[in-house]
């Protein structure tokens, strides 16, 4: 079923009674030519672009619980490409071009809305690191603009910038960063894959691994078993509990990220702002809620609720930049379990065993990779060969000290 | 007997108008008082609203406060205590409350139904942030911020104690006289600004009496119990893991009253008495959000509580308890009857039965059950389970932790008996006596389900965000049938009251929708908060100038006394230059800086570097482990440069470390990792290697610390260094250290150091000698012109020297890059050591550390260019390497630069783009060794 | 979270700071010849269980002490709490046996 | 002697309020000593022999001669003494032999005394820990509004807070602004 507005019009004086589920719910077949291990954003994508550009067919995604449940449905819902590395960029930059075309591809509004993501400065060594990184994005294709501290003022004028601890120096801005309506990304993708034949199959949770002389036929689920000639693992937040049962042991810790939203506020903030002096960042959504977030709370966990530390800073960051939100309510907070790998950058390759691959280690950036993602996945499960805007997510490169170690921390997830 | 006073009267305006109220009030009964029907409008369709209920559950009744920067909006007009001089306004609304414009999205509804922007606005391409996106954005939201500081204060606290009774209804006061007679450590709080609970707004017995007094007796005592602290207008907001309980007291809603509005407490308790009632909740039915439909609970709350008199009221119940309320007409569905229909577009005028007939009314008082308050048992991963009796979800003794009992209506039961007698049960099993149980009312509440009455016109659910049931039953026709799915597409729940009032009613549409049962269909699942909580609150005093904390150097006052500019370095504030008269900006007063010390001498401040104590046996061979030279073989009295990894390799950190004595190293760091290293040190002495003798204590504050740097630094020192300490070349060569003292036997470590290239020392005294050394020096200084410089000038000078700092260290360089291979002693294993080998960080193409000089003389270097290979496009293909620090040198009269190039140890000579395209400066520069200065070393030897 | 220290009793998490798996007090030795792939595992592979979890966190903001907690992942239920010292002690005393 | 004036980290503040002073004290000298690995019984003994007690337990501060002492950390001590001596450390030092290594932290901290009848109004908007419930001799390092603190509980009435020197401006706004909030 095709959506547009003479559509919505004639349900409308029908009674809305002819519109069809946005996707099937189909009962699993006997076997698949490619299994998708996932009903996230990233396994959706990643369904939908071996449909329709790889030219695949017999594909499964199964989900354990309902499909844009977890970090999909769980974020803070930004968009960019501004990284500093070339190992990222060139990916992240791949993602945002798919982003922008990403409604008509797909055939659903997910309020793809590039109103500028400004990260702040306050300091020279901040400026110089924006600059060089301002630079890297431009030199993959992207766009940047280092922006001092009175061109943030015309922005934001009501950021803090005459009674601050950490003044506010500029920031480095990227025009065609922004937000995008999370859920619907799950929703629009499923829907484009299910219109391809891909059968989407949720309440279906895999349980282990056929493996048979090195090679993967098959997967055990609560649905039964289900023979595939290749499987992808896009379960990121449960990458190793799901590795494990393949035996494998990866460069990967599970954190709590928190998010939270505000009461509904007339237009306040008009892109994203981050805080280049503390952990907070904001956008307002177009119902009106303060969309923000911070650091993450620090220890592994694999539950979907964080603690009062992690709330404090990032309340304290933001009443520190953004003096006049005091009043403003958190309404809701919740936790995503996200994959922090080793050096801060996700992994997407081959395993050991063979027709298995792997997606995942998306740290707190996994939502503005979701097309990304799902095409350079695609990519390799039809090809056996990286895309080449994922050339450096391998599997292999800590043990050949290739990192993408953006932040420079080392191999301590939290600090990433 | 209701809780008003009616002798102090309360002014206050409502939308510029003029009304009055009373103590005791709260904005919502003083409104409902003064005949105030049309108080706001929904989110969607801007249909007018009207108060609903009395509490926290207040879906419609939302209001700004005050005005200006003052401004509050958002407000649950039921949950503010009236106060004289209160100033309040409708909200979301174009024109006036009670004509606003944007109604015409309610005629417009069959377009709007449930998710339908998902299915449009996507053509023209760009006309989704061009136009329907502005036309959206600009609709959207509720009450407006202040964009101006939020000028109040907020505060934060730490309670303990045994026991948290959370709600001070009758099962919670009477836990909280059990336990505070037992002598235990109890804290009850209760949300409302009287405690009491659902006894304030009944009207039954208890022991024959008023329950109003019997609840003044049992505070009276609380109140006298010692070991019992009673917080009032205080929300239980969220549970956290082990027993951590976020409370929110609200002191004030008055503007410029002293002190804080508010205050967040973080209780530790290890028990949780969860007594936290119970709401009620509507029927869903055609045009149920008319103005004038309340809950019933509320309508009596008004009655018994605020003594209004809601006039001509029909009541539509399916339980017993609905039928306390007074009404002119009762609508019992269990007689198989039901209100089809509501009358009256600004307000109830009259319903329409399904018997067809039409009935005056000017309120309609609703009663579909009651939902037992179980968020808090979520809070602590409990999940709810569904009791078709009570026809209601209640909380689940077996997912719940022992370190929370629930009791009362919260637990799911809804008579006044049943709550004290579950309070008794719970006290005796926390092991106190109990009183005995007062005598009341203990009514079954015989409830017949009963959610929805089918009909083609719209039926609301969650009525501030306009999800009618239509909504719901459209949600599952599109393939959104599991309870979160159907949450996110219609955002049912979403809005400011949490789903208080909907949730449950929109699972069991949706059951009705999929023929399912409610369990069947699913649960409601609640998170934090209960309540919305300020931004402003979790921050507490932590804004502005008090984000974090403010280090001070030792010659802080002394620097601000002589123009010293601040810079931020971490928490630190250091002297980035001293203005001196004359000078037209600050490379002036950085360019003098660097010429005079490299003249004569220059003081700089150099405390806030990290000093730490390594003392033991094993000191030396402790520190042969975290450092990738060797320290076992450092004399007495010399210093060591030394570089630290990260067990992957990188580089962590570098500083000198001193030896004192054969058991006592001082090791420096940089300002920046201070904090890091000595984590790191205390996790290799504890955890790696728990046998060694050695012994770590930061010492950073203890010790004021200046370096003294130029040709005249020793005979500065001289001056102050008493004279029986011998420090010529000969007897105090470069890297050597000891303890003396200075200024007539005031104790003092001196190390001969150089981070400029100079003849220069650190000189350490006790902090509080500080500010009077850096005087003396610099009295004794003034016949060599010594001046102080910042940390712009000691940048300078690093740089000229070519010594790698932060900018270069920057946790992705190896030793190698840094061009400190030569450091890593090849006879012993240190931390990092064997990782450094991976190919990937030794291979020819790795970044190496060089030196940067523009090939046109005078050309403009800049941090943050990419180096792109003569000839080459600048794309990120073609990439080099990337400038990591420039300065102006006064010395060469040049900008220079340091940087990281690929095979960079192989390129002297090679003309190279530094292209910076987001500052507009693309220079052409020659790769140099990064030793700008004295590359052989010889002045600091002098 | 709450953290009973073994000297200090309870203390909230706020003051410590959380490093990783307790393998990481397992370092690998230098010597053997597997070095490298060795202290590959050690710095980068994680089990990172749904459940039961050793861990090292350091009461950076209280008495310096490292800490090894065991704590579900899942629940963060903390069910031991030992001086990450004398884990190592006990370690190092069981490989010379 | 020596011709350099010593200041206190706060110029000797002092502040009072209805029903709370606060005065930042002269410290005398705070040494640190670290007990030499498995010399554990010597160092007991010099510490008795220069004390005239055992060393504290942990979150204990007691009285010794010449001061106090209190547990830092596992096998470390503070040691508070009453009198100024720029080389107490040494003097320490030498007394306890092998056994013990000292550091001189006099100028690492500021102290601040608190005195009132009602402590716990302000110390329970300030102090994470549960002073109600701490013994008299309580001492622990904690955290108020993020910056470290050391918390000594001498009696009902009387609290020391030591926190260090470089950040003490902001520790000691921090308290004010709170005990301003609490009589507000």
């Amino acid at each position: 079923m095709r959506y547009s507005a003479f559509r919505i019009a004639i349900e409308a004086l029908k009674g809305h009674k002819g519109w069809k589920p946005v996707w099937r719910k189909p009962e699993p077949k006997p076997d698949y030519d490619i299994i998708i291990i996932g009903g996230g954003g990233h396994g959706l994508a990643t369904a939908h672009y071996l449909a329709s550009k790889f030219n695949q067919k017999r594909i499964a995604v199964l989900e354990k619980g309902w499909i844009g449940g977890g970090n999909v449905g769980r974020n803070t819902t930004i968009i960019r490409s501004n990284y500093l590395l070339h190992g990222n960029e060139g990916f992240y930059e791949f993602s945002l071009k798919l982003w922008e075309g990403l409604e008509q591809d797909v055939n659903y509004n997910a309020m793809v809305s590039q109103r500028g993501v400004l990260n702040l400065y306050h300091s020279d060594p901040q400026r110089d690191a924006y600059a060089r990184r301002g630079n890297a994005m431009i030199l993959n294709g992207a766009d940047a603009k280092l922006l001092d501290s009175a061109a943030v003022r015309k922005m934001y004028p009501f950021l803090n910038f005459d009674d601050a601890r950490f003044p506010i120096q500029g920031g480095l801005l990227q025009p065609r960063g922004g937000t995008v309506r999370h859920d619907a990304v799950a929703w629009g993708y499923a829907h484009a894959a299910d219109k391809n034949g891909v059968d989407i199959i949720e309440n279906c949770e895999v349980t282990g691994f056929k493996i048979e002389q090195g090679r993967c036929i098959g997967v055990e689920t609560t649905r039964g078993y289900i023979g595939a000639t290749k499987v992808g693992v896009a379960v990121a937040g449960n990458s190793s509990r799901v590795m494990a049962m393949a035996g494998m042991q990866l460069p990967l810790e599970s954190h709590v990220l928190q998010a939270f939203v505000s009461e509904g506020l007339k237009p306040l903030i008009d892109g994203v702002i981050t805080y280049g002096a503390g952990h907070f960042y904001v956008s307002q959504s177009d119902k009106g809620g303060l969309v923000f977030g911070g650091d993450i709370d620090g220890y592994n966990s694999y539950a979907q609720r964080g603690n009062l530390p992690v709330i404090e800073d990032v309340c304290e960051g933001g009443m520190s930049l953004m003096p006049n939100i005091g009043k403003a309510r958190i309404l809701r907070m919740w936790g995503g379990i996200v994959d922090m790998s080793m050096d801060g950058s996700p992994i997407i390759d081959k395993t050991h065993i063979e027709g298995l691959y792997f997606n995942g280690g998306w740290c707190y950036g996994g939502f503005k990779a979701t097309p990304a993602s799902g095409y350079a996945f695609a990519h390799l499960i039809t090809t056996d060969m990286p895309h080449k805007t994922a050339q450096a997510y391998r599997m292999d490169r800590f043990a050949r000290g290739l990192m993408i170690d953006e932040k420079g921390q080392g191999a301590q997830p939290n600090l990433h | 007997m209701s809780l008003i006073d009616i002798n102090n009267p309360l002014n206050f305006t409502f939308d510029g108008k003029a009304h009055s109220g009373f103590e005791g009030d709260t904005l919502a009964s003083a409104l409902l008082r003064s005949g105030v029907r049309i108080v706001g409008r929904s989110f969607k369709y801007h249909r007018p609203r009207g108060i609903m209920g009395a509490g926290a559950e207040e879906p419609n009744a939302l209001v700004e406060i005050h005005e200006g920067n003052v401004c509050e909006p958002n407000r649950r007009a039921t949950t503010i205590k009236l106060f004289e001089g209160l100033t309040a306004k409708s909200q979301n609304h174009m024109g006036s409350v009670n004509f606003d414009f944007l109604a015409i999205n309610d005629i417009l509804h069959p377009f709007l139904a449930a998710g339908f922007y998902y299915k449009t606005f996507m053509w023209p391409k760009a006309f989704w942030e061009k136009l329907y996106e502005p036309i959206i954005r600009c609709a959207a939201g509720l009450g407006k911020l202040a964009l101006t500081p939020d000028p109040d204060s907020y505060d934060k606290g730490f309670l303990h104690c045994e026991f948290l009774i959370i709600g001070a209804g009758p099962s919670g006061l009477l836990t909280a006289l059990n336990l505070g007679r037992a002598g235990k450590q109890v804290i009850l709080v209760d949300e409302d600004f009287h405690m009491g609970g659902r006894i304030l707004s009944e009207n039954y017995e208890i022991n024959s009496d008023g329950g109003i007094k019997w609840v003044t007796e049992a505070l009276n005592e609380l109140e006298n119990l010692p070991t019992v602290r009673l917080l009032l207008r205080t929300t239980i907001y969220g549970v956290f893991d082990h027993g951590i309980y976020g409370g929110l007291e609200t002191r004030t809603d008055k503007i410029g009253a002293p002190g804080p509005r508010q205050i967040l407490w973080k209780i530790n308790a290890k028990h949780a008495v969860l007594a936290a009632g119970a709401t009620e909740r509507p029927i869903a039915f055609a045009n149920n959000d008319r103005p004038g439909v309340m809950l019933a609970s509320a309508v009596r709350s008004y009655k018994n509580r605020f003594g209004i008199d809601l006039k001509n009221t029909a009541l539509l119940t399916n339980n017993d308890n609905g039928m306390l309320t007074e009404a002119n007409h009762i609508i019992d569905i269990r007689n198989g009857h039901h209100i089809t229909d509501v009358n009256g577009r600004k307000g109830v005028t009259s319903v329409t039965l399904n018997t067809g007939e039409k009935l005056k009314a000017d309120y309609v008082a609703i009663s579909g059950g009651w939902n037992p308050n179980v968020h808090l048992t979520c809070h602590k991963r409990a999940r709810p389970i569904w009791n078709d009796t009570l026809s209601c979800f209640v909380p689940d003794g077996n997912t719940l932790s022992s370190d929370m009992s629930v009791i009362g209506a919260a637990k799911g039961t809804f008579s006044t008996h049943g709550a004290f007698r579950d309070a008794n049960k719970v006290s005796e099993k926390l092991g106190c006596k109990t009183i005995p149980l007062p005598k009341t009312e203990d009514r079954p509440i015989d409830v017949k389900a009963f959610w929805h009455v089918k009909g083609t016109k719209r039926a609301w659910v969650d009525f501030q965000n306009d999800v009618t049931a239509k909504d719901i039953i459209l949600a599952h026709q599109e393939g959104f049938s599991s309870v979160e799915h159907v949450k996110r597409y219609t955002t049912l729940g979403m809005a400011t009251d949490q789903g208080k009032t909907s949730n449950v009613v929109g699972l069991a549409v949706l059951a009705e929708a999929t023929n399912q049962t409610i369990p069947q269909t699913g649960t409601t699942i609640f998170r934090p908060p209960y309540t919305p909580v300020p931004i402003g609150a979790f921050a507490g005093s932590h804004r502005g100038q008090h984000f974090k904390q403010i280090r001070l150097t030792p010659s802080h006052k002394y620097a601000s006394e002589n123009n010293a500019t601040f810079v931020e370095t971490g928490y630190w504030k250091r002297a980035q230059w001293f203005s001196r008269a004359g000078e037209q900006g600050w490379r002036d007063s950085v360019d003098r800086e660097v010429i005079m010390t490299r003249k004569s001498v220059g003081i700089c401040d150099v405390t806030t570097l990290g000093k730490i104590d390594v003392q033991g046996r094993d000191a030396g061979k402790f520190l042969n482990k975290v450092y990738v030279n060797t320290f076992s073989t450092l004399k007495v009295g010399k210093c060591r440069y030394g570089l630290m990894l990260r067990e992957d390799g990188i580089a962590m950190d570098d500083g000198t470390t001193a030896r004192l004595s054969d058991t006592h190293f001082v090791m420096t760091t940089t300002t920046a990792k201070a904090g890091p290293v000595f984590k790191h040190l205390e996790f290799a002495r504890q955890c790696l290697y728990p046998n060694m003798d050695v012994h770590l204590i930061s010492t950073t504050d203890q010790w004021a610390q200046f370096s003294i740097a130029g040709p005249n630094a020793r005979k500065l020192l001289q001056k102050i260094v008493d004279p029986d300490f011998d420090i010529s070349n000969e007897a105090f060569p470069y890297m050597a250290c000891g303890e003396l003292t200075v200024c007539g036997g005031t104790r003092a470590r001196l190390f001969r150091l150089s981070f400029s290239g100079e003849l220069a020392y650190e000189i350490s005294v006790p902090a509080r000698y500080g500010d009077a050394l850096i005087r003396e020096m610099m009295s004794q200084g003034e016949e060599f012109d010594a001046i102080m410089y910042g940390t712009e000038a000691l940048g300078v000078m690093r740089i000229e020297k070519g010594h790698a700092a932060g900018n270069e260290l920057n946790g992705t360089t190896t030793a190698t890059a840094l061009g400190l291979g030569g450091f890593v002693s090849k006879k012993k294993d240190c931390i990092g050591k064997v990782l450094s080998r991976r190919e990937g960080l030794i291979s020819d193409d790795s970044m190496t550390m060089v030196g940067f000089l523009p090939v046109k003389q005078g050309d403009k270097l800049t941090n943050g260019a990419h180096f792109i290979s003569k000839g080459e496009t600048a794309k990120a293909l073609n990439d080099q390497g990337y400038m990591s620090s420039v300065a102006w040198s006064p010395t060469l009269e040049t900008y220079i630069g340091l940087g990281f190039l690929k095979n960079g140890k192989n390129r002297k000579d090679e003309v190279l783009s530094a292209v910076d395209f987001v500052r507009h400066n693309h220079v052409d520069v020659k790769v140099v060794s990064p030793h700008f200065v004295d590359p052989k070393g010889e002045r600091l030897r002098v | 979270m709450i953290i009973n220290h073994p000297l200090l009793g309870p203390r909230d998490s706020s003051e410590f700071s959380y490093l990783g798996d307790a393998a990481l007090l397992n370092r690998p030795s230098a010597k053997s010849e597997t070095a490298t792939d060795d202290f590959y595992r050690y710095q980068y592979l994680r089990d990172n269980p749904p459940g039961e979890h050793r861990e090292l966190w350091y009461h950076e903001h209280g008495d310096r002490s490292w800490l090894v907690i065991t704590r579900n992942m899942t629940t963060h239920a903390i069910t031991k709490v030992e001086l990450a010292r004398d884990v190592k002690r006990a370690m190092i005393e069981a490989s010379k046996s | 002697m020596s011709n350099l004036e010593p200041t206190l980290p706060l110029e000797g503040f002092t502040g009072d309020w209805p029903d709370f002073s606060l005065v930042e004290n002269f410290l005398g000298e705070l040494v640190s000593l670290a007990v030499a690995q498995d010399e554990e019984i010597a160092f007991n003994k010099a510490f008795k022999k220069t004390f005239g007690k055992t060393p504290p337990k942990p979150s204990e501060i007691i009285a010794v001669k010449g001061g106090y002492a209190m547990w830092s950390s596992i096998g470390q001590y503070f040691i508070l003494l009453d009198e100024p001596n720029i080389e107490a450390d040494r003097e320490l030092a030498s007394k306890f032999g092998n056994s013990a290594y000292t550091t001189l932290q006099s100028d690492g901290w500021t102290s601040l005394d608190l005195k009132s009848k009602k402590p716990y109004d302000i110390l329970e908007r300030f102090i994470p820990l549960d002073l109600r419930a701490a013994q008299i001799g309580f001492a622990a390092r904690t955290m108020a509004h993020h910056i470290a603190v050391v918390i000594i509980k001498f009696s009902e009435t009387e609290f020391r807070l030591m926190t260090p020197r470089s950040s003490a401006k902001s520790f000691l706004d921090g308290l004010t602004h709170t005990i301003e909030n609490v009589i507000a």
